[in-house]
């Protein structure tokens, strides 16, 4: 009997291993600075964590049908470079469009729009002509980040696009706070979305057919999944959110340049490796995609917090990394 | 190194007198905590910043100012914005910025207003209303363009003296120029600055190439391999953005011995050497040292609530108008290498 | 103490989990003789031979090889032991040529660098003992199916191993194959060697086999001489009840056509070159033909998965073009898929998931009145499919890899009876299940032609198709060389006319 | 007749869709700008190609074998920093070392090893604890990177490392003359690498093994193929590789500095993947890798050659790279 529960805890302890890493790791930052156990903390990662995970949620389906999107971080770009180029305060001295006064959901749709156009073209490369996702969204990034320095430059002058209206840059700063937590729009926007992500998963044809595609594609054809509309729609889906998050993460740094969103992608991607989505395909959850962006903000968060110097942080960022997969993959070999 | 005997002309402040708060202090706490001072600079990769950190870094360790924590934003302005959460939340007395993208200083000046802590940028410059709309914030560094023009200055005076050589003898200047990174504000004003001064001098110019090689001197080097492959003898200079980037069109220079002049900007202490020797044009030098201590001396004065300028040593001015203290650039050729080499020599 | 046995494993057990799936097991083989393994779906023959193998770690038990108490930690020492295996699933590298996958693991080498004329004359040499023709250069994802599993037993023996495991090794071989393969076997059982067969063919057991073991649920039920049981009181050891029949009886009454195939020709080297065939209402088709004869072609070129270059496909009189597999279930088609690991199965997914996922894509499907899937509903659906195909599973949660290799073949049957189609196309549907599930979904078959639903049914068993089919369809070279009706099937007939277009 | 042969043509030139795309490009390239056409070109682009396709040589395998590597990059950098900060000129300003004069190969060697060393441990992660290549190389990466900027920074004062020794840079700088066409030591290099691993790919046990690996890994196992040993030798094999080239990018540039070899990942493995290497694994040559070296230099170089502005570079870049792929892509998709 005895031994019968040890096991049961060991057994417990691996397949929870993500999240007892997660709070071991927490258990270390605050033995090393107690300051960070705050609700401040909490409430600065939430906030940092909301356009990370928005990324996340896109570039995770498609990992799940078997791709990979390096183009996110230059889609970010370019739509966080669009709208702040729409939203700046009409009194703003350097100011790209005088006088215009868009609603503020235009600019963002607009983003949107042409983030999910740039995600469609992609996936009519990968689903119709067969181009490796790998390539296809390398050179994707590269038109994008070409299209963008050309905008930016004829536009803002190469310039930084400062000067962003508050009713824009709130919904990224500002908040409510509820029990002394200060909870920012954006954490909630990204909440919504997560929530929307998980009902696409789990609860609609078009999720199942994303497992499908990814666990099997030859099979999910023969069953009758219409893949390369499936797939288009999931594409469409991760450009909408990278649209979405990129407008908000200028607003949330209060300006945007076209090196804004450089390499997020491999920021999103291990962030979902990190919560257990598979580069394979078929496998991830919502919960774990969630979970791996508050990992990887915890670290980023941490240890600047403990003060370790910046080369070091490269290091442990890294070891932290590796630490939090390799328990993961301990689970993974022990269920099968 | 050499940095244990230089700062003392400058006194650390907080020693001299505790005064800071109003109510009866505590007596016996004595060895007074040193001000925690936070510091984000926009890349590790980069070689000149490299040199004003490490100027920051060392200024502090040989007086024993303050505790420094260096953070590299990895030219990302939202990582950047969130080492500065990460600093207030921890409760440092001071940031020193040296921002990725300027225009989120203002939600930079916001952060810190809010948190009352002073924040002082370094090598970019913000727009001068950020600077404007908070006391505890100042700019070290100089305006873009001024860079620019000094080094197209060099470049004119030395073509009207003839020591540029015109090596097609068509009474043209030929010229390639090699740029950081597409839209980086430097790079941009570097190059405008060039222009300025060309078309202001009324001399007769024309630019073959131009190509961006993101302060990188590997691919500097594979650029200027293609134009001397094509121009072998129509170039007349090749001008970097920096000198990073020079030591890779330098380095091609002498692997194909086609003798072609470079200028470049920074006067890092790699290229001092080959500026002696005449192997390489000429620099323009913006004194990181100064910017270090300035940046330093600043802070310090901010956390301990006096005036800016209170022991000013530096020989800097500043500009009230842009609330902004300016080094002023200098053109370095071989004569005047010396003041390149005192500005770098407690920055490494 | 002179080896009696050849091998013996005693006691084993083995849990996956909850599932015991080796219950004390014990097992001998003699030294020249084949000793038949059978038992029904899930029984744990296959994981009797992963534990020998060295795939599965056991929980207890010992395992002698002669007289050496061995435990295999690996395949590789498995290998190194003597001991090869035909696995039950095709696992081969597709993208490399047949002689690579042969000699995977153990390439001769000559001065360090692998030596390719040893390897391609050593690879001919055994495929003409086995009296095969195929090329060792050809790559694996080209070659048909039969002649993949061909190659997998060319692997096994090229190992001149003490014992050889073979895992159905005949479930894609048509019957002259079969042969081939026993007279092999026989050769093999000739040199002292011995070679543990898993098959649901028992009439194939009664052919080669020497010795017999049946399992049920995990454990040993008898071992004995084969010679002392006749197959119907093999099957009911095997499945714990009587079994008077093997087939259903049949009573469904053809009606009129509704699907007409004209000069069917696909696009491509390897396609259909000439197909022609009626279908009738409530009618069960047979097709047979060798391997290689690209009936597997065919019914994916009528199911959309091929193009067409020529011919025409008449539903109901009405001219219709299959473009995808979605166009092809919206004219009420189905097809059961030849090879499962390539495209049925989801291996990595929940049983659930595999059994509805041609369903979800059913506009309407499962759908609460959120216009969202319901959980409820389809767990409902799935354990019909359980239910109704009688698969063994601890539940609908679990991966779809956790199952027996029959097991899984009946899930993905299930998933196509969901969808209540008009055409049923069935590609060797009953590879790799045990007779009493045969029964089953021969029933199955039968009462949908009852309900008047059509079924074309490929088998490499032609006594499945006399057994069921109303009327065969020949095909060989990639042509339809004649059509029997039941009244004039004869074996002679068939392979006469499986032979003609070589 | 008639129809048959111009159907002959176009299976052609599907079937080498590759070379006819090279050849298109270079046809463009020398209507927009006719001095292209020179030895002169000739040699500097297989001047530049050399160390990436070292680089790319050793990734490949890995790709192959069904991994990634987001590592190269770095791994490069720090090759090229130790070995350039034990190369240096003993009357160079800044040396780091004085007094050091070791032979030519030491340094190399020590690079090569600390490189092979590195890729081993991210071996023995992939083989043996399961954790997926992407991580474990993204980790790898960043610790990679730490330590570099820590040696960088410490030993060379984050100061760029010049004044590398002539006996160095000759190798990667000067070359001899053939009918006019310079060819440098490292091409003669790189084109060793390149039979080498060539030789290790088709003609041993290692090279069929990892195919097999990358093909279908559980038959691997089963035909008892030590998976995880002939990972490991392959990634140090990879390890060696990145060294190798990453000491001589040192040299070919004159110096190094902590950025060197930053996104160097992306080129290697895109052109692996432009030569037809699958990012699914068990599918690729050696001629496919290096005309996709070629291809990408061509692409640098040209676009810079006929002096297309930064920004469209970037569009032009990537429609190039997607051009080649789609037509590769659609030989792969025709029926035969
Ligand atoms: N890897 C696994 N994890 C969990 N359960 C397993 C696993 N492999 C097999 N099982 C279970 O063990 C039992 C025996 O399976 P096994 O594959 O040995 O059956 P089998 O006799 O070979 O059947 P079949 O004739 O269908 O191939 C089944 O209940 C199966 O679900
Ligand atoms: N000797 C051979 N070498 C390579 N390919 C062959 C050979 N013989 C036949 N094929 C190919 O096999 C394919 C036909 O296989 P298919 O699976 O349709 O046959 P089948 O009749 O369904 O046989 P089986 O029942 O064994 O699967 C065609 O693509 C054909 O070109
Ligand atoms: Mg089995
Ligand atoms: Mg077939």
């Amino acid at each position: 009997m005895q031994k019968f529960s040890a096991k049961t805890v060991y057994r417990f302890a691996v397949h929870n291993s993500i999240y007892i890493f997660l709070f071991l790791m927490l258990v270390v930052i605050v033995i090393m600075d107690p300051s960070f156990l705050s609700l401040t903390t909490l409430g600065i990662i939430m906030g940092q964590s909301a356009s990370k995970l928005i990324f996340a949620l896109g570039v995770a389906g498609l990992i799940i049908m078997g791709g990979v999107d390096l183009s996110v971080g230059r889609q970010v770009g370019l739509a966080a470079v669009l709208s702040a180029s729409l939203l700046q305060a009409p009194d703003y001295f350097n100011v790209i469009f005088p006088g215009l006064n868009l609603p503020l959901l235009v600019p963002v749709a607009l983003a949107m729009t042409v983030t999910a156009l740039i995600s469609f073209v992609q996936g009519i490369m990968v689903s119709k002509i067969k181009v490796p996702p790998f390539i296809s969204s390398l050179g994707t990034s590269l038109i994008v980040y070409g299209v963008c320095c050309i905008y930016y430059d004829k536009f803002a002058g190469s310039a930084p696009i400062g000067g962003l209206r508050e009713d824009f840059t709130a919904v990224s700063q500002q908040g409510f706070t509820v029990l002394g937590l200060k909870i920012s729009y954006l954490f909630i926007i990204a909440m919504f979305c997560a929530f929307l992500v998980w009902v696409i998963w789990n609860k609609t044809t078009l999720g199942k057919n994303m497992f499908a595609i990814g666990g099997n594609v030859n099979s999910a054809k023969v069953s009758g999944v219409n893949v390369s509309k499936n797939m288009l729609i999931m594409y469409i889906l991760a450009g909408l959110l990278y649209g979405l998050g990129g407008a908000f993460e200028g607003a949330r740094t209060g300006s945007a340049s076209n090196v804004l969103g450089q390499s997020y992608e491999l920021d999103a991607m291990a962030a979902c490796v990190v919560g257990g989505v598979s580069m394979k395909g078929g496998v991830g959850t919502i919960a774990g995609v969630i979970i791996g962006v508050i990992i990887l903000q915890v670290i980023n968060y941490g240890l600047v917090f403990v003060r370790v110097s910046a080369d070091v942080q490269y290091i442990a960022k890294g070891a932290i990394i590796l630490l939090a997969v390799m328990a993961d993959a301990k689970k993974r070999s022990m269920i099968d | 190194t050499q940095t244990a005997q230089q700062p003392s002309e400058s006194a650390p402040p907080e020693q001299e007198q505790p005064q800071k708060s109003e109510e009866p202090a505590p007596v016996e706490e004595e060895p007074a905590e040193l001000p925690s001072i936070g510091m984000t600079v926009y890349s590790y990769a980069n070689t000149y910043t490299s040199y004003i950190r490490k100027g920051i870094q060392n200024y502090i360790a040989a007086g024993n100012l303050a505790e420094i924590q260096v953070a590299d934003a990895e030219n990302d302005a939202a990582k950047q914005i969130e080492q500065i959460d990460t600093y207030i939340a921890q409760g440092v007395d001071a940031l020193i910025v040296m921002p990725v993208d300027t225009a989120a200083a203002s939600t930079m000046v916001d952060k810190a207003k809010a948190a009352g802590i002073p924040i002082i940028f370094v090598n970019k410059r913000p727009s001068v209303d950020v600077l404007k709309s908070y006391d505890k914030t100042i700019f070290v560094g100089l305006p873009l363009v001024v860079s620019g023009e000094m080094q197209g200055q060099m470049v004119v005076d030395h073509w009207n003296s003839g020591k540029i050589a015109d090596r097609n003898g068509d009474g043209v200047l030929q010229f390639c120029t090699v740029t950081g990174d597409l839209g980086h504000p430097d790079a941009e004003a570097r190059v405008v600055g060039n222009r300025n001064v060309f078309d202001a001098s009324g001399i007769k110019y024309e630019e073959l190439d131009r190509q961006v090689a993101s302060w990188d001197t590997t691919k500097a080097k594979d650029v200027s391999e293609i134009w001397l492959g094509k121009w072998p003898n129509d170039l007349d200079i090749i001008i970097s953005n920096n000198d990073a980037m020079a030591l890779g069109v330098l380095e091609t220079i002498k692997q194909t011995g086609i003798d072609v002049p470079v200028v470049g900007i920074n006067c890092l202490p790699q290229v001092h050497d080959m500026i002696r020797s005449g192997e390489y044009f000429g620099s323009v030098l913006s004194d990181p040292w100064k910017q270090a201590k300035a940046a330093v001396d600043l802070t310090l004065n901010a956390i301990n609530g006096k005036d800016w300028f209170d022991g000013n040593e530096w020989e800097v001015e500043y500009n009230a108008e842009e609330n902004s203290i300016r080094i002023t650039d200098i053109m370095i050729t071989a004569e005047n290498l010396h003041l390149a080499e005192e500005a770098y020599k407690n920055c490494t | 103490m002179t080896s009696e046995y050849l091998l013996r494993m005693e006691h084993i057990c083995k849990s996956f989990g909850v599932v015991k799936a080796l219950d004390d097991v014990t097992f001998t083989v003699r030294p020249g003789t084949v000793h038949a393994l059978v038992g029904e779906n899930g029984a744990g023959k296959s994981t009797l031979m992963n534990v020998l193998f060295g795939i599965h770690q056991r929980d207890s038990g010992e395992i002698w090889l002669k007289d050496k108490t061995v435990c295999c930690a690996n395949p590789h020492d498995a290998l190194m032991h003597g001991i090869s295996m035909v696995h039950q699933e095709l696992d081969q590298v597709s993208e490399r040529t047949v002689m690579e996958n042969i000699w995977l693991g153990r390439y001769p080498a000559r001065l360090m660098l692998v030596d390719h004329k040893k390897m391609y004359h050593d690879t001919k040499k055994i495929f003409e003992s086995m009296g095969v023709d195929i090329d060792p250069k050809a790559t694996v994802k080209n070659l048909p199916v039969s002649y993949r599993q061909m190659a997998e037993i060319a692997k096994a023996i090229s190992y001149n191993s003490d014992i050889i495991v073979m895992d159905e090794p005949t479930s894609s071989l048509t019957e002259k194959e079969v042969d081939k393969l026993m007279q092999l076997m026989n050769i093999i059982r000739g040199q002292g060697r011995g070679i543990i067969f898993i098959t649901h063919k028992l009439d194939e057991v009664k052919r080669i086999a020497d010795d017999i073991t049946i399992m049920r649920d995990g454990k040993r039920i008898w071992t004995g001489d084969v010679k002392e049981y006749d197959i119907n009181q093999i099957v009911s050891l095997m499945v714990g009840r009587e079994m008077d029949n093997l087939y259903p009886p049949k009573d469904n009454v053809p009606e009129e056509t509704v699907l007409e195939v004209r000069n069917l020709k696909g696009m491509g080297k390897n396609a259909v070159k000439d197909v022609s065939f009626k279908l009738r209402k409530g009618e069960i088709l047979g097709i047979a033909g060798l391997l290689g004869s690209r009936r597997t072609e065919l019914v994916e070129t009528i199911f959309g998965l091929r193009p067409i270059e020529s011919g025409e496909i008449l539903l109901n009189g009405k001219p219709i073009v299959n473009k995808s597999p979605q166009q092809a279930i919206k004219n009420g088609f189905a097809l059961v898929t030849e090879e499962r690991k390539f495209n049925g199965n989801f291996p990595g997914m929940s049983v659930l998931f595999n059994a509805l996922i041609t369903k979800f894509n059913r506009r309407g499907a499962y759908r609460n009145n959120l216009n969202l899937l319901s959980s409820k509903k389809m767990a409902k659906d799935a354990q019909w499919v359980i239910d109704t195909l009688r698969v063994k599973t601890p539940g609908s949660a679990i991966k779809m890899s956790k199952l027996s290799g029959g097991n899984q073949q009946k899930v993905i049957i299930g998933r196509w009876l969901l969808l209540n189609p008009d055409i049923l196309l069935l590609d060797d549907p009953t590879r790799g299940i045990d007779v009493g599930a045969k029964y089953e979904i021969y029933q199955f078959i039968i009462n949908l032609a009852k309900q008047g639903k059509s079924i074309i049914m490929i088998s490499s068993d032609m006594s499945e198709l006399f057994g069921v089919a109303d009327r065969v369809m020949v095909m060989s070279n990639g042509y339809e060389t004649g059509c029997l009706d039941r009244s004039e099937l004869n074996q002679e007939t068939i392979f006469k006319l499986s032979a003609q277009r070589l």
